[in-house]
Parts: structure tokens; C-alpha cells; sequence
């Protein structure tokens, strides 16, 4: 099996300008990501994570090295609309219904209006939300809103997914829920998937790669290859193998942190 | 002909300096966040002046603005007296009992939602009789003198600080209202530590309102009745007599004075409401 | 709703009461000036005398003619009943008689404004439009304009209404209408310029983060986002803006001859000395600004449920 | 046809019947002529009409006209309908007003907007200071455009019209025994009112000269009928007033009042009214209205043509 | 030992009437809570758990049953400030410095100016914000203001705390620390504490006892008598007793949920 890459980053730096001096929220960082992979990034507060997913969207310019998307630059990679994206928070357009929502790259992509049907009708089934789509975000409740900026990521068709803490503000069962799903997903469509969380059962649960992240300067300070099998029951949490790589992620997550 | 090419000439001319300023890495400072717009009044009274000349335009009906500095120049002395009369008396006077009176009122009714939900609508009614019909029915009852202009003032700044203080005081975060709550805190220590300094950012945008209709109502308020001072009496006579490079140099007097006026509230505002997001850029 | 009608009517009642309280002192001096043409006695018996005499003590040394206050012809405040009266002499009772148009009527006056108003406001909010579109789209616009759009607001409009009127009759322009209209927009983009910089400028920078990812073009971020987060901003000023349009008009009737409209019924009512002509068309103004405001108050919970935003 | 704008100094009222008259019988029609009489109202100024081209003929006082001469804006007086002032001063009697004498330490209330050169001339040929400040001088109100500040008592004096405002006042309820009038008239210091005023300019084209000719013969038939017949000139006038606010029984006094003042005049301007005229102006003291002796200021040509 | 009642709550219910329907936020909620006791109240989102500890602090009025605070009415207890209350959202004064939020409550409570300082500092110090009393709420990142919100609610002399997700914001290490921190300040000042969380580890490491509720109607599915001894290290969390714990929990939660 010959890996392709979709995402290289090399001597990656970006350095914020503020008015209290400069951040320097990525310093040379470098990473592979392959096609197929699932790459979670976790890391303390404030650590890059966010910034790294958004130079790879081609929302924020590296101050320094290089980024390259499937093989071309960052921008052009937006431009040929090669990801769909997940933010922190759902960022629904809340005059748009959510089947509306959905719609909204679809529209401007240029789906036909058949198509666009279609898809709207799947991907709301996908994330269990279908029969709301007459509803307003502020309807829904938060959880529910999450699923509903999953779907509008998912109903075009971009062989990368970024996701930016998609299940953050959702309760455990239903984070549970969403993790299995999101597993399914993948393995079905054999979609990038570069996914960023605080959870580290998360990450273990989900990952094929682990990157973890440390602050001031932000860079990686561990990558850590998955060792579990491809098919992973929820219960495969409680098992000895889980504990011991949540544990090595645990403790590269503690040296970036100032406590003991 | 050659007027209008001059005029021409240099619009494109400050209007290229202005792009090039704007596209500077010094976009952001303060000199060129001054320049920029000085820049382009600047064409639009060469502007004026060439078409001023180029269409001879009579001086009776708009004289160039070298005529207008011309008499501005000739004419200060004068222009202090009305600005006296008019800003310091009328305007500065009424926009600090109007703009008092809304607050004492606003903190009176917002203890009872019922007179806050009563008085409201009226309010806005009143907010839009026009100062022509309440000027004259003002200066019968309170005279010739800047009292009378000063009414006018208070009626019009009144309103626009009443709605936004009581809307501001209303609009505090529950959250916040439930913490004072935690700490058993009493109607006052709540009005005082919470829902003023909240309502401020609102307070503010009825004084910006304000600041700006109380030098007109002022003015206004003289074309019904005066003393043979002040602006408004000297704008409302000098087309009779024909002087409008007086006319002139009055609007000058008084966008100056306005535009001053409304600079030193948001000064205050920005320093009130720092931690606004609004003003956080 | 109901329960803030009542608050309303509640409010209203006590105002009303309160004002027919200050007709006895506001009057008290008129009252007594033609009472003693009449020959009563008067306490003191000199308008001269009675010059430096509080209204109070003049009311408690002729409690017999206060009364005489609440019917003068010329009020210098007149009663509720009597502002009413004269609202439904030219108003309803017109109608009435069949004459809803004639130039006694302040229906045919209020028209006459309506019609300004309405113009100025289509100007003026396409003025503020189209300036909020340019100045969010370019950082020199909105350097160059922002400031003189604060300072033409200084400006008194009424010094510039002669200058305005004789001016677009020099280029050709027939009528007063123009004029008027003209000097109505002035004071109506001002709201409506201000309200849509901010409406054009609401969307957050996630949402136009999103767009990005999509790689939508500037025409796609216009129209599917600027547009729709600004419509909440653009109807909110849009109640300023007719408010505004509508005053505009009235003070553009002041200098355009004086013949036709609310306006030229307030100065004519002041140039008689007839206040309740004045009274009565300032309450028809506000009668006036007041169904405006509701018609687009409609439309927009109208519009912003369609668009699924709560009240 | 030949077209005609007429721009008058104030609102639509029989002071002004003479040229409804002529619109409403048809002698302007006969004279071939379509004429457009544009009321006039506060903040409207007939010389910055005329300047912007907005009217060929004004209605002016010959102070404003003679002013505006000085600033540049050639105005020339072409007829004179109005052979004497109709303004005066009028005040309480109550105060201890007798004479003119008495008004130093008054407030007075003055008409503004070019009107008020008749009164400051007065003042400073009595020697009274008028800013306001100066001992035994008067303190100066510029009166709105009511009668308000006397009925009020804000002022002991305003400005009225024999024709207009002074009847304000009498219908207020006030007897004409508890006031006391000065007519600019008796004081000697009578200025021209109610002329008719073209530019300059035009006077040399002879299609407007004649233009304005048979516009001035038909403007005084409509004069001479309208003081023959002042209950029917008052009603045309109220038929054109478009604000609706006039009322008959002031319109036809007007009319009474005004008759008096055009009765003895055919038109022409009185070279000797003239002169008293501008030597009132002249003598306006430290600040007069004129500085120097108008020329070019006025023309028989036109009355000697059209009253031949 | 004689255990004294801090929290009884008795048949309490509690309906919102909305323009949907009446919502059932609370139905016949039963709980003793002792003086000295640490209870986690976990459920899925929307069961109640806010408006619970809202009921508790006299900010909501029940629709029926009865709530006794320190064996006095929730609304008495309120008027002598018994207890601190640590909002879902950090809830700071924007106008105000972080130490003069944390100063706000001494205000009103007439603490002396002197003992106000001394308290603050002493707070800001256990929250490791020491040295950012100057800084305005928006210069911090959420965490911090989250701290900053804590050391609010511990500045006076309150014996109950009730705080509602009060590290929901934090990254899992500072919430690690910060887990520590409350209960070496538990184990010291004997306060009663009432604390919703989301995270299952989190109850099962700080509480004596775990109410699991259930939503529509909100109600107490489940309370679970901690076993774990009273000194607990972080690691504990690696044991078998912890996760079974962790199991029940985890199983009384499911039963609330619609999936499988
Ligand atoms: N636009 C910006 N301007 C200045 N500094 C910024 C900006 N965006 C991010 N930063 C800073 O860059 C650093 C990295 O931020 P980033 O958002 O990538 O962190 P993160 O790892 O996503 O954190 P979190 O887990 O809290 O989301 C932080 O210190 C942040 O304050
Ligand atoms: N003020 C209110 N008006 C109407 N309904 C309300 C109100 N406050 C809460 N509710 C409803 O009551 C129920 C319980 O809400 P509550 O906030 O207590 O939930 P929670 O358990 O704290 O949820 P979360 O974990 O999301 O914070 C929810 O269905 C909510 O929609
Ligand atoms: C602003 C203003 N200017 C002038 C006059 C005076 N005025 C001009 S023509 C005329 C005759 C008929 O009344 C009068 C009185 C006024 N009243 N108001
Ligand atoms: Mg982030
Ligand atoms: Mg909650």
C-alpha cells in the first residue's frame, strides 16, 4: 500500500502581532499527515491547535516555512474547495433554517437543486437530525446545533475534514454517540480527517495518529501512532491497551504544563 | 473651463494621496486617520470654490468659500457673541438638564416596569413632534432669551437619553443580575456596582444623539423669537439681508462647534465604556 | 399587550391630568388681561401691576377666573379638549362634510408631507445605503466620508434650505417638491447610513471564515451573508429614518412659500397667533411619524420571523 | 403668451390683492401675458430669488432693494404701487409710552430679514443706541412672526403693519385705547414699501422692457379695481391662499387698509419719496443701511410707457 | 458523628410555563445533602441540574415541594449570603479588574478595605491567578476568567458552595489541578459543595456522593454513595474501584439517553 500525503507542513511559524508584543502561536512545526488518516491534535489551551487546523484552511498566513494541502499550496487547496471545515463553536447562520444552513455551500458551490436535496436529506440523517430541518439554530440545542455544522461539512464532497473541538460542548453520552458515528463515516468514505479535542479518550478513541502540542512557543511535542485495531467497539475504552496510550498521552500533555 | 480642469485635476490628485495613505502601513495612526478625511474636505471645497467660479454663481446664493473664510477672518468678534449666545447659553445649558432630567426620570420609572412600559411609547411620540411646532409654542412661554432655546434643547435631548438609559438598565445580563442576587446585594448596591455601569454604552449613544440635536434645536429655536444675537438669528436674518458669506461663516461656526461637541461625548465614552467590545477595535 | 396598553392609557391619563392642571397657571395672566377688559374686578386691577406677581398668588387672590383659562381662543396653553377639538374640526369633521381635501383640512396638509416624507426617505435611505455599501467595501471611503457624514449632521439644514431652494431652481428644477425632499433626505440617510455600516459589519469574523472555506466570491459573501445579518440593523434605522424624513419634510415647508403641508400650517398658526392651529398639527405630525413607525415595525417582525429571528 | 414670474415679499393676503386681481380678471391675459405669482414667507428673500433667477419681477421694500444694490445685486425699481409706509410701532399705553422719547430702556420687537433698516435708521436719527448695551438705549427683540411678545407683555412695542399685525392685536381682545402707535409716517422717517424690482441687466433688452410694461399697466388696473371692489379682491385673494388659514373678515380689513396706502399712487415712483427714502438710509449713523448715495436705483421708463 | 442536613430538598418541582407548553425542569426531586458533604450532580443536558442548584440559591422559585438551606428557607439563607455561587459562565464585571471582581462581594459585605486585600490576594493565589489583578476580564484567556470566577465565590465566608460546570472551559490538565485544588480546599474548610459537571472521571473523583438525573420531567434517576477513601491522589483514577464507580455512573447516564 503506497501512502499518499494530504497535508505537509514543514518548519512551520506563525507569529501574532499584538499590542502587548508578539505571540508566537506556531514555531517550526512540521507534520505529515497521510490520506486516510485520522490525526487528532490535543494540547494545553491557547498551545496552536486551532491556529495549525486554520493555516492548513488557508485562513491564517504562516509567518514562516510552508504548508502544502494534496499535494498544492494551502490557497489553492481553498480555492478548489479540497476541505470542509468544523469550528469551535457551530456558527450556524441563524436567519437560515438548519436545513438552509446545510444548503449554504451547496449553494454556492453549485449543486443542482435536485442534488442538493438529496444530500441535505443525508447527511441531516447521518448526524440524527433529520426532520428538523425547518427549524431555527436557536431552536436546537447546542449538541444539536454541533450536528448540524458537522452536516453542512459533510454534504460536499472534500476528501479532507478539519475539525476544530466539534464535540466540545456536548455531554458524554452523546459525545459517545457522535464518536462511533464519526468512526463509521470514516471508515466508509476513507475521508482525512484532522481533528482537534481536549479529551484524551477522545483522541485515543479516534485516532489513527496522535499529535500532541505544547504552548509558548506552540509545537509539537509528540506524535504518537495509534497501536489499536481498526475496529473499535466503545468498550474498547476499558481495555489495557487504551489505558496505556491515554496514559503516554497524559503524560506528554503534562510537561507542557507548569503544574508539580 | 479652466476652473472645473483645476477642480478635476486635484480630486484625482488627493484622492490618489488618499489611497496610497489609506494603503501604507501608517493606515492605522492617528495623523493619517486625520489627514484622510481633512484631505478630501479639502476637495470638496476646491470643489465648490471652482464651481462657484466656473458657473458664476451669484454671491447672493453661494458664495465661494474664500468669501466665507474672507468674512469668517473679518468677522470673529461677531461669531464669539452668537457662539456665546447660542452654544455656551442655549445649547450647553439645555443638553445638561435635558440629558440630567432623562437620567433622574429613567432611574425614577425603572422601578416600576409599569410606568417604564406606560411612559415608553409616549416617549418615542413625543421624540418626533418636529422642534419647528415645539419652538415657537416654547419661546411664547419661557421669552426671547437663551431660556427659551435652552427649553427646546431639554425637550430634544430628553428623550433619546430617557429611552436608551432605561433600555440600557434593562438590558443587563441575568447572569450578572442573579450574581448580585448570590450576594443578597440591595436595589441600590445593584443600580450602583451593576446596571449603571452596564447601561453605559446605551447612556452614551442617547448623549451622541443628543449632542448633535442640541446645537440645531438651539438654532432652530432663535428662527422664532431672539435677541439680536446669536447664531440662529444671525443665519435666519443674513438671507433677508443678503450677507450669505455671514450665513457661512455661522455653518462653520456651528459644524465646528457640533462636530467638537460630539467628539469630546465619544472621548468620554471611550473612556467610560473601555471595556465595551465596541471599543476594544 | 394588553398589559402594556394599559400601562399606556394609564400614562396617558395621568398626563392629561396633569395638564389640564397647568392650563390654570400658564393661562392665569390671559384670563385676567380680558377679564378685566370686561370691566371685572381684578387683584391687582393693572396687567402693569400684576407684571412682577407670581401666577400663584394671582390665582389665590382670583380664584373666580381661573375658569376663564380653559376657554381663551388664544391659549398660551391650551387643554387637551381643546387640541382635541381642533384635531377633529380638521380632521374628522371634514371628512364628514365631505371636504377631506379641501385646503382647510389637515388631512389634505398631512398628505401634502406625507407625500415629501415619503420621497425624502426614498432618497435618503438610498443615499445611506449605498454609502454604508461603499464604505464597507473600501477603507478610503469610509476614512474620507465617515468624519464629514458626523459633521454634516452639525450642520443646520434650515441655514441651508434657502440656499437649496434657489439653488435647484437654478439648475432647472421646477417645483418645491424636489427641494423639500432634498432637505428631507438630509436628516434621514444620516440613521440609515450609520446602521448599515454597522449591519453590513455584524457578520462575525467566523462567519466570514466560513465563506472563505467555501471559497465563495465577494458577490457570494455580499448577498449571503452582509445582506442577511444587516436586515435586524437596516429596519431598526429605517424607524429613525422616517422619523427623521418625516421632520425633514416639515422643516423643508418652512422656507419652500409656506403654502401647503403640516409645516406651513405650524408657521401660519404662529404667524396668526392661532396656537391651536400649531397644536393641532403637531399632534398630526406625531399622529403621523407614529403610524410610519408601526407600518415598518410590521414589516419587520413581519420579515425577521420569516428569517426565524426571535422578537 | 408671454411668460412672467412674480416672486412677493410674504405669504398670499390682500397685501398683495393688486396682482391676484389682475391674474383673476384677466388683465394680465389681456396684456398677453402668463403670469406666476409666487408667495413668498419667512426665509424667503425675493432679492435671492431674483439673483437666482427664480422670478423676473419682485415685490420689495425699498431698503432690502437698495441693500442688495450696495451688495452687488443690481436691482432696479421699475414701479411704485405703494405710495406711503404702512408700518408703525405699536405699544402698551400702561407702561408710560407717550412719546418717542419714552422708548429708550424698552424692549422692542423688530422685524429682521431686511425689514429692519426703517427701524434702525429711525433709532440712530433719534440717537438711541440699539445694541443692547449702552445707557438709555433699547433693548432689541427680533420678533417672530406673531404679536405675541406684546399680548405676552415680553415686549412693550413691536413692530405691526396698519394693514396686518396691528389688527392681530385688536382681535386678541385688546381696544384700541390701551395702545399707542408711531407710524414711520409721522416720524418722518418713512421708507418705500411694496415695489416692483427687476435687475438691471434685463432693462437692456427690449422684449422685457416691454415685457414689463404691459405687466405694470395690468398690474395697476388689478390695483385700481382691488380699491374699488375690496370685498371681492379680498375673496380672490382668499381664493388663492393655498394654506387654507386665512380668514375673510381680516382679509377684506386688509384690504381696507391697504387701499389707503396705493390710492394715491398711479404706479410712478415719486422722485421726492425717493430721495426721503434713501436720505433716511443714509443717515443711519455709525452703521447705515447704505453708505452711499444709490444711482441707477430706479426707472420712470417703464411706468412713463405703461401709464401714457 | 452527628450529621447535620445543609440541603434538604423535598417532593420539589419546578415548570416553566413557555409559549411551547409548560417544561417540566424539576418533578418530585428528593435529596438530603449533610453539612461537609461534596455531591456531584451529573445528567444529560437539559435534565435539570442548573435549575436545581438555581432552586438551592433562591434564583428560581419552585412550583411546588419545599428546599431548605441550612435548615431555613433557600430564600433566608440567600439574605445571609450562606452560600457562593459559581456561574456556568464565568460571569465577570467586563468593567471591572479581575481583583476587583474578586472584590465585588466584599464590597457589599462591608468586609474592612484591609481584610478585603488580604482575602483577595490570598484567593487569587489558590486559583494560581496571582499577579493578573490588574488585568481586565477580556485580556484572559476563558480558563483564567473561569478562575477568576471561583476565586470570586471563595473570597467570604460562605459554608456552601454551588457551582455549575465551573471547569467545563479548561483544558483536561489545568482541570486536573484545579480538581485537586478544590478538594485539598474541601478537605480544609469543611464546606458543603453542590457541583454539576459533564465529565464522569471529575465526579467520581471529587464527590462523596453522585446524583445522576434524567430528563422531561428533570428527575433524580440515581445516587451513588462515593466508596473511594477520603485522600485521593490523581491516580486513584487508575484503579479498579475507580472505574466501577465510573461503570455505574456511566450506566445510570445511558438509561437517560434514547440511544442503542
Ligand atoms: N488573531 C490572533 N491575534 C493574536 N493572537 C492570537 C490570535 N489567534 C490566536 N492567538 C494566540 O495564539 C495562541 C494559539 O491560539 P489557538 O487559538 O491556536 O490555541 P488553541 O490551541 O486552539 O487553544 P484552545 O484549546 O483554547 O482553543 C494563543 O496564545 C492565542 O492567544
Ligand atoms: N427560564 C427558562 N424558561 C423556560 N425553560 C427553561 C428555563 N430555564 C431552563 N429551562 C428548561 O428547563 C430544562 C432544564 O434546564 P437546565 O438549565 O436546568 O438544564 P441543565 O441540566 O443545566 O442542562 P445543561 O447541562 O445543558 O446546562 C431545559 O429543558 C430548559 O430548556
Ligand atoms: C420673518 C419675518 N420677516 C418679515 C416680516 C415682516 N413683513 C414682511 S412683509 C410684511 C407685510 C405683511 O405682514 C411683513 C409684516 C415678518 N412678519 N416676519
Ligand atoms: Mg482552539
Ligand atoms: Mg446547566
Amino acid at each position: 500500500m503506497t501512502t499518499e500525503t494530504a497535508i505537509k507542513a514543514e518548519n512551520l511559524s506563525l507569529t501574532f502581532q499584538t499590542n502587548d508584543g508578539p505571540v508566537h502561536a506556531l514555531k517550526d512545526v512540521s507534520l505529515d499527515i497521510n490520506k486516510g488518516d485520522f490525526v487528532s491534535f490535543i494540547g494545553p489551551s491557547g498551545c496552536g491547535k486551532t491556529t495549525f487546523l486554520r493555516c492548513m484552511a488557508d485562513l491564517e498566513q504562516p509567518t514562516g516555512g510552508s504548508i502544502m494541502v494534496n499535494g498544492v499550496s494551502a490557497r489553492e487547496a481553498r480555492k478548489s474547495r479540497a476541505y470542509g471545515y468544523v469550528f469551535q463553536h457551530a456558527g450556524l447562520y441563524p436567519w437560515r433554517t438548519i436545513g438552509r444552513n446545510v444548503r449554504l455551500p451547496l449553494e454556492i458551490m453549485g449543486y443542482p437543486k435536485a442534488e442538493q436535496d438529496a444530500r441535505i436529506k443525508k447527511v441531516l440523517e447521518l448526524v440524527d437530525l433529520a426532520g428538523f430541518e425547518k427549524k431555527f439554530p436557536w431552536q436546537l440545542s447546542g449538541g444539536m446545533q454541533q450536528r448540524a455544522s458537522i452536516a453542512r461539512a459533510l454534504a460536499f464532497d472534500a476528501d479532507i475534514l478539519l475539525m476544530d473541538e466539534p464535540f466540545g460542548a456536548l455531554d458524554e453520552i452523546v459525545r459517545d454517540h457522535l464518536n462511533e458515528q464519526l468512526l463509521k463515516l470514516w471508515a466508509k468514505t476513507q475521508k482525512t480527517i484532522a481533528f482537534v479535542t481536549h479529551s484524551i479518550p477522545e483522541a485515543v478513541y479516534l485516532s489513527t495518529k496522535i499529535v500532541v502540542m505544547s504552548p509558548r512557543p506552540g509545537r509539537i511535542s509528540d506524535v504518537i501512532e495509534n497501536p489499536l485495531p481498526a475496529d473499535r467497539p466503545l468498550d474498547i475504552r476499558d481495555t489495557q491497551a487504551f489505558l496505556d496510550v491515554a496514559h503516554r498521552v497524559r503524560e506528554g500533555l503534562r510537561a507542557g504544563h507548569s503544574y508539580d | 473651463m479652466n476652473w472645473l480642469i483645476l477642480a478635476l485635476v486635484f480630486w484625482l490628485a488627493a484622492w490618489a494621496a488618499n489611497v496610497a495613505m489609506v494603503r501604507s502601513k501608517w493606515a492605522e495612526t492617528r495623523l493619517v486617520r486625520v489627514v484622510v478625511p481633512v484631505i478630501f474636505g479639502l476637495t470638496l471645497v476646491v470643489a465648490w470654490e471652482a464651481l462657484v467660479h466656473a458657473f458664476n454663481v451669484s454671491a447672493a446664493i453661494l458664495p465661494p468659500p474664500s468669501a466665507v473664510a474672507d468674512t469668517f477672518a473679518r468677522s470673529t468678534g461677531m461669531l464669539w457673541e452668537d457662539f456665546t449666545q447660542t452654544v455656551l447659553k442655549g445649547a450647553l445649558r439645555g443638553y445638561f438638564i435635558g440629558a440630567a432630567a432623562a437620567f433622574g426620570v429613567a432611574i425614577l420609572i425603572d422601578r416600576s416596569p409599569f410606568l417604564t412600559r406606560g411612559l415608553l411609547p409616549i416617549g418615542n411620540f413625543v421624540a418626533a413632534l418636529p422642534i419647528v411646532g415645539v419652538a415657537p409654542i416654547l419661546v411664547s412661554w419661557f421669552g426671547f432669551d437663551w431660556q427659551s432655546k435652552a427649553a427646546v434643547v431639554v425637550v430634544m435631548v430628553f428623550f433619546p437619553v430617557l429611552v436608551n438609559t432605561v433600555q440600557g438598565l434593562r438590558e443587563t445580563d441575568v447572569m450578572l443580575r442573579d450574581l448580585m442576587k448570590t450576594y443578597a446585594a440591595g436595589y441600590f448596591t445593584t443600580l450602583w456596582k451593576l446596571r449603571i455601569p452596564a447601561a453605559m454604552p446605551f447612556i452614551f449613544n442617547g448623549l451622541k444623539v443628543g449632542a448633535t440635536l442640541a446645537l440645531i434645536g438651539a438654532i432652530v429655536a432663535e428662527y422664532f423669537g431672539s435677541p439680536t444675537r446669536g447664531m440662529g438669528f444671525r443665519i435666519s436674518t443674513g438671507v433677508g439681508s443678503l450677507s450669505i458669506d455671514l450665513v457661512w461663516a455661522e455653518i462653520v461656526v456651528a459644524a465646528l462647534a457640533g462636530t467638537l461637541f460630539y467628539g469630546v461625548v465619544a472621548w468620554f465614552e471611550k473612556k467610560v465604556t473601555f471595556w465595551h467590545p465596541s471599543q476594544r477595535g | 399587550m394588553t398589559k402594556t396598553a394599559l400601562s399606556v392609557l394609564t400614562v396617558l391619563a395621568s398626563i392629561v391630568v396633569i395638564w389640564y392642571l397647568a392650563v390654570a397657571p400658564m393661562n392665569i395672566r390671559v384670563a385676567l388681561d380680558q377679564a378685566e377688559r370686561t370691566g371685572a374686578a381684578i387683584d391687582p386691577p393693572s396687567a402693569v401691576e400684576r407684571r412682577n406677581i407670581s401666577v400663584w398668588t394671582l390665582m389665590a387672590q382670583n380664584r373666580e377666573h381661573i375658569a376663564d383659562g380653559y376657554s381663551l381662543e388664544r391659549p398660551r396653553l391650551p387643554t387637551p379638549a381643546q387640541v382635541g377639538q381642533e384635531l377633529w374640526r380638521t380632521t374628522g369633521e371634514m371628512v364628514l362634510k365631505g371636504r377631506t381635501w379641501s385646503k382647510r383640512s389637515l388631512i389634505y396638509h398631512g398628505w401634502i408631507t406625507l407625500q415629501s416624507t415619503f420621497w425624502g426617505f426614498l432618497l435618503g435611505t438610498t443615499i445611506g445605503i449605498v454609502g454604508a455599501i461603499a464604505i464597507v467595501q473600501s477603507r478610503v471611503i469610509e476614512m474620507s466620508v465617515m468624519p464629514w457624514a458626523i459633521i454634516s449632521q452639525a450642520i443646520p439644514i434650515v441655514a441651508l434650505a434657502p440656499m437649496i431652494i434657489v439653488l435647484s431652481s437654478q439648475v432647472g428644477i421646477e417645483g418645491r417638491g424636489f427641494p423639500k425632499a432634498l432637505i428631507s433626505s438630509y436628516l434621514c440617510f444620516f440613521p440609515v447610513l450609520v446602521g448599515m455600516v454597522k449591519g453590513l459589519r455584524s457578520p462575525t469574523a467566523e462567519q466570514l471564515d466560513l465563506l472563505k472555506t467555501y471559497s465563495a466570491s465577494g458577490v457570494q459573501r455580499f448577498m449571503k451573508l452582509r445582506v442577511p445579518a444587516s436586515l435586524p440593523y437596516l429596519f431598526t434605522s429605517l424607524k429613525i429614518g422616517i422619523a427623521a424624513a418625516l421632520v425633514g419634510a416639515i422643516v423643508g415647508e418652512l422656507p419652500t412659500g409656506a403654502i401647503s403641508g403640516l409645516g406651513a400650517r405650524i408657521l401660519i398658526g404662529d404667524q396668526f397667533g392661532t396656537p391651536l392651529a400649531i397644536w393641532a398639527a403637531l399632534f398630526a405630525a406625531a399622529i403621523l411619524a407614529g403610524v410610519l413607525v408601526t407600518v415598518i415595525d410590521r414589516a419587520q417582525q413581519m420579515l425577521l420571523r420569516r428569517m426565524g429571528m426571535r422578537s | 403668451a408671454d411668460d412672467v414670474t412674480l416672486q412677493l415679499k410674504w405669504v398670499t393676503q390682500s397685501q398683495f390683492a393688486g396682482y391676484y386681481v389682475a391674474l383673476d380678471q384677466g388683465f394680465y391675459a389681456e396684456e398677453d401675458l402668463n403670469v406666476t405669482v409666487l408667495p413668498g414667507g419667512p426665509d424667503i428673500a425675493p432679492t435671492q430669488v431674483i439673483a437666482g433667477g427664480g422670478a423676473d419681477v419682485i415685490v420689495e421694500w425699498m431698503p432690502a432693494a437698495l441693500a442688495a444694490r450696495e451688495k452687488g445685486l443690481p436691482l432696479v425699481n421699475i414701479a411704485q404701487p405703494f405710495a406711503s409706509s404702512g408700518m408703525m410701532l405699536t405699544c402698551w399705553g400702561d407702561v408710560g409710552i407717550e412719546s418717542p422719547d419714552d422708548l429708550t430702556n424698552r424692549t422692542l420687537g423688530v422685524w429682521f430679514f431686511g425689514n429692519e433698516f426703517p427701524f434702525m435708521s429711525w433709532m440712530s436719527k433719534m440717537g438711541i443706541a440699539t445694541d443692547g448695551a449702552s445707557e438709555n438705549g433699547v433693548e432689541v427683540l427680533k420678533q417672530g412672526f406673531n404679536v405675541d411678545p406684546l399680548l405676552q407683555r415680553q415686549a412693550d412695542c413691536i413692530s405691526t403693519m396698519t394693514y396686518n399685525e396691528y389688527w392681530q392685536v385688536i382681535d386678541a381682545g385688546v381696544t384700541p385705547e390701551e395702545l399707542i402707535t408711531f407710524k414711520y409716517e409721522d416720524q418722518g422717517v418713512a421708507t418705500l414699501e411694496d415695489g416692483l424690482y427687476v435687475l438691471e441687466e434685463n432693462l437692456s433688452d427690449e422684449a422685457f422692457v416691454n415685457k414689463m410694461e404691459r405687466f405694470v399697466r395690468a398690474s395697476m388696473k388689478g390695483w385700481k379695481w382691488a380699491e374699488e371692489n375690496p370685498e371681492d379682491a379680498a375673496m380672490i385673494v382668499l381664493e388663492y391662499d393655498e394654506t387654507g388659514a386665512q380668514t375673510e373678515k381680516h382679509q377684506v380689513r386688509m384690504m381696507g387698509e391697504i387701499a389707503k396706502l396705493t390710492a394715491s399712487s398711479n404706479g410712478a415712483l415719486d422722485p421726492a419719496a425717493y430721495q426721503r427714502t434713501v436720505e433716511t438710509l443714509l443717515s443711519g449713523g455709525s452703521d447705515p443701511v447704505i453708505t452711499k448715495e444709490p444711482e441707477g436705483a430706479w426707472t420712470s421708463a417703464i411706468t412713463d410707457a405703461a401709464l401714457n
